[in-house]
């Protein structure tokens, strides 16, 4: 940790650390980058946390298929529109998953933001949000029968 | 005050009849395109050695190396193996010239190449080494990125 | 059609071919053709914003008779693929090209009409839009240039000159 | 209560395709549903099967008329993650593309929602008129009119080439004086404003709920920009306002791009006049090493972010864009709920969503 953080990343480091305690693992990456682990238990209370720490959207939500460690992570990306002094930081909130049978509870009750995202994520990815309002196919034609096509499983085939 | 605005509306529409037109005469009025206008492609033969880097960076596999039908040998290409470009699948990122070692091959400003069928877009190393109407070597003027950038030495793929 | 030497008894329309499609009226047919093609606005994906330009006032394809695009698929001659096809979309193009009426040309505009482009290995979408509907045009370019785009808009104007009148 | 289902699309006239299901009662809209996905090609999976530089001309197609932001949010985490810094002159030369292209693309939006959307055709021209000198200026830096592929991690392709900086002034005056006839026909006329006015109200609590973006989210009230909250490029360096309005109507978000417009010509007087002497590019090597880094750009279609994640190869592990228009999406069901078909376009036409964009 340099000098250069300002002082308010570490500060919510600080509040998140003290309101999840030892189950989750904060980290100030640079200026204006946090990143929260939790696991798949505390994703709502780390969110209603956050929530109410001034993270008032998700600007993004990404799934990563980690095929060699057998664990998909899905990483919200929040920042603030209300609070003045956090429009320049991400947070990224992520929940680690298994990869057989990926399920996590939706957040949509405390982001309206991310319910598009989260559809995305499911469809891509195959991770099942629970209590999700649409849990629907978004993106992808009809009658899709592959894999989830994110996941590393598709290979792109090789064309002449 | 909400009919002059409607009629201040009007009026800047109307004051256009009076203006010198914006259009072109198209296939008789060409618009002067730009030095550095990345169109299609020139091939020097005398300079390309075949190595392939240009089909190794292109992102959609548009070129392909094929030996040329052609007479005359080039020593500095012993295999005889030159670019050809499938210009269906060329996106004119030009990345291929910027990377190319030896400099052989060049920005021009065709940018027609419609076509009745599919395979008369395919440009062998000859067509593509035509050069055309008005040119005069653009690329000395272009110091490309790749000058500054790494070239890999050995080709991955 | 003939049973006897003088005796016509083909039907109606073939007579209106026959004298349609011979050489002084072909002509004039095929002269009111060019000047009012009429395009569908179908963006499939990007180069409608190219294809908007074209539409546009420095290039002006009025001078051709080609109405800036009016929504309707029923007065439409010519359907330009702008762009990218996808799996999903491909169907939707067909019911597209159905609807419209005869004589009708469609031109593949872009580099992803022809033959997939950049995203030629994806796993959504159609490589060769000419698997749905027949294409008589091929334009590349990503995406191709508001000339270039009109270029074959006379390329196809050209052909339709030299077209028999009921070839379609 | 008897409703009627309506599908909207996907074959329409506006920019682009989607389909909308709609449920009317009368011409009332009870509810709308958004069904999106006829332009997706998959750029993120390809992206990890092609290396680095590949990806640059793909991973811009998105959104053409806004070519230049998606480039600078890809090749951003990049240099983070290589520790690579653009020269300075880099990053000028990048600025001033960005404001160009962010002029088009408001020209191009503005076009497309007065001549397909609102029937007026003269703004139609205008707008596509005055884009083309833009588009000229882009072509003459870049080689390319819409695709510009230029940045490249590590700087810019190009540097500016001779009698730039003379046509760009020149430029920014024509577009200058042009301003007023496209106030007084398009944004300041009775028959759009009309239109437009207390049409899809979208409250600042409900913007920032919904999470919305760029002049959708200013045109509620909420004065965010990225180039103020979180500078980028040469955005530190100069003086320029973030406009905002707190109607949050249709009508609101155009003039917020309007605005928008007068503030860019503004930055790029100021980037062409402080231009500094030096290199355009560093030596970058083509490989993502291991890590992770999202990127933050403000677009002309609002905030987008790439999500890079590298594992040592020449090839990114995990691109994932997040794009404007996809933002804007969860915002046209919430606007659409209550409003009448007859304003459906409108509505739609306000938020500049691009299709392409949002599907990828």
């Amino acid at each position: 940790m340099t000098a250069e953080h300002s002082a308010i990343e570490l500060d919510i480091a600080a509040i998140v650390r003290e309101q999840l305690g030892n189950a989750t693992q904060v980290k100030v990456d640079r200026k204006g980058r946090v990143s929260v682990i939790v696991p798949r238990e505390f994703a709502r209370d780390a969110a209603v946390g956050l929530q109410r720490l001034g993270f008032d959207h998700a600007i993004a939500v990404s799934g990563v298929d980690y095929r060699s460690e057998k664990r998909i992570e899905v990483v919200y990306f929040l920042s603030s529109y209300s609070r003045d002094d956090l429009t320049h930081v991400v947070l990224s909130l992520k929940v680690q998953l298994d990869r057989e049978n990926p399920s996590m509870p939706t957040l949509t009750a405390v982001w309206e933001s991310v319910n598009f995202f989260e559809r995305e994520a499911y469809e891509m990815f195959g991770v099942n949000f629970e209590g999700h309002p649409n849990l629907q196919k978004l993106l992808l034609q009809d009658n899709w029968d592959g894999p989830p096509p994110m996941r590393k499983d598709l290979k792109i085939p090789e064309l002449a | 005050m909400k009919t002059m605005s409607v009629a201040g509306a009007f009026w800047e529409g109307v004051k256009h009849v009076f203006k010198k037109t914006f259009t072109l005469k198209h296939p008789y009025q060409k618009r002067e395109l730009p030095d550095g206008y990345r169109g299609r492609h020139l091939l020097y033969m005398d300079r390309c050695t075949g190595c392939g880097i240009c089909a190794w960076i292109c992102p959609e596999k548009c070129i392909t190396l094929v030996p040329a039908a052609e007479e005359k040998a080039y020593p500095q290409n012993p295999e005889g193996r030159f670019p050809q470009y499938w210009y269906v699948r060329c996106c004119f990122c030009h990345f291929c010239t910027d990377y190319c070692p030896t400099g052989a091959l060049d920005y021009t400003k065709d940018y027609d190449l419609a076509e009745y069928e599919k395979e008369l877009i395919i440009w062998s190393p000859q067509r593509l080494s035509k050069v055309p109407e008005g040119y005069e070597g653009y690329r000395t003027k272009f110091h490309g990125w790749a000058g500054v950038n790494h070239v890999p030495s050995a080709r991955e793929e | 059609m003939r049973l006897a030497p003088g005796v016509w008894v083909g039907s109606l329309r073939d007579l209106i071919e026959r004298v349609f499609g011979a050489p002084p009226l072909k002509q004039l047919v095929n002269w009111g053709r060019i000047y009012s093609l009429w395009p569908v606005h179908l963006m499939t994906a990007c180069c409608g914003a190219e294809f908007g330009a074209m539409m546009g006032p420095r290039y002006d394809p009025e001078r051709f008779g080609m109405q800036a695009a009016t929504g309707s698929l029923r007065q439409s001659d010519v359907l330009i693929i702008e762009g990218t096809v996808t799996k999903k979309m491909a169907k939707r193009v067909k019911v597209v090209w159905e609807q419209m009426p005869n004589p009708k040309y469609a031109i593949a505009m872009g580099d992803c009409a022809c033959s997939g482009g950049l995203f030629h290995d994806s796993y959504s979408i159609v490589n060769e839009v000419q698997k749905v509907i027949p294409i008589d045009v091929y334009v590349p370019g990503c995406p191709p240039r508001p000339e270039a785009l009109l270029n074959a808009v006379i390329k196809l104007r050209e052909k339709i000159r030299r077209e028999e009148v009921y070839s379609k | 209560m008897s409703t009627l289902d309506l599908n909207v699309g996907p074959q329409h006239p506006g920019s682009g395709h989607m389909r909308i299901m709609v449920r009317t009662d009368g011409d009332l809209i009870v509810e709308a549903t958004p069904d999106i996905g006829y332009v997706h090609r998959g750029c993120e999976k390809i992206a990890e099967s092609r290396n680095i530089i590949k990806n640059i001309p793909m991973l811009c197609r998105p959104n053409i008329a806004d070519d230049s932001h998606l480039n600078w949010s890809y090749v951003a985490p990049i240099e983070e993650l290589q520790g690579v810094e653009v020269p300075e002159r880099g990053r000028y030369i990048r600025t001033i593309l960005c404001e160009i292209n962010r002029i088009a693309s408001h020209l191009y939006g503005m076009s497309i929602m007065a001549g397909i959307f609102s029937g007026h055709t003269t703004m139609y021209m205008f707008g596509f008129g005055d884009r083309e000198l833009l588009l000229d200026l882009a072509e003459m830096l870049t080689g390319a009119r819409l695709t510009f592929s230029f940045f490249v991690p590590g700087g810019v392709r190009r540097d500016l080439p001779k009698g730039f900086k003379e046509k760009l002034l020149e430029t920014l005056d024509h577009i200058e004086r042009r301003l007023p006839a496209i106030d007084r026909i398009f944004v300041s006329n009775p028959v759009f404003i009309e239109r437009a006015r207390g049409v899809g109200i979208l409250r600042r609590e409900h913007a920032i709920r919904l999470g919305v973006v760029g002049p959708v989210v200013r045109g509620s009230g909420v004065r965010c920009d990225v180039r103020k909250d979180a500078p980028y490029g040469v955005y530190d360096n100069v003086d320029f306002e973030i406009p905002a309005l707190k109607e949050g109507d249709s009508l609101s978000r155009w003039l917020v791009r309007f605005e928008e417009i007068k503030q860019s010509i503004s930055i790029l007087r100021q980037v062409i006049r402080d231009i500094p002497k030096g290199p355009i590019a560093r030596k970058s090597p083509i490989v993502v090493p291991k890590g992770e880094a999202i990127s933050r750009i403000e677009s002309s279609r609002g905030e987008i972010n790439h999500y890079i994640v590298g594992d040592g190869s020449d090839k990114p592990y995990r691109v994932k864009m997040n794009t404007g228009s996809f933002k804007n999406l969860s915002a046209l069901p919430f606007l659409l709920k209550g409003a009448r078909i007859g304003d459906m376009p409108i509505i739609y036409g306000s938020l500049d969503y691009w299709p392409v964009e949002a599907d990828r």
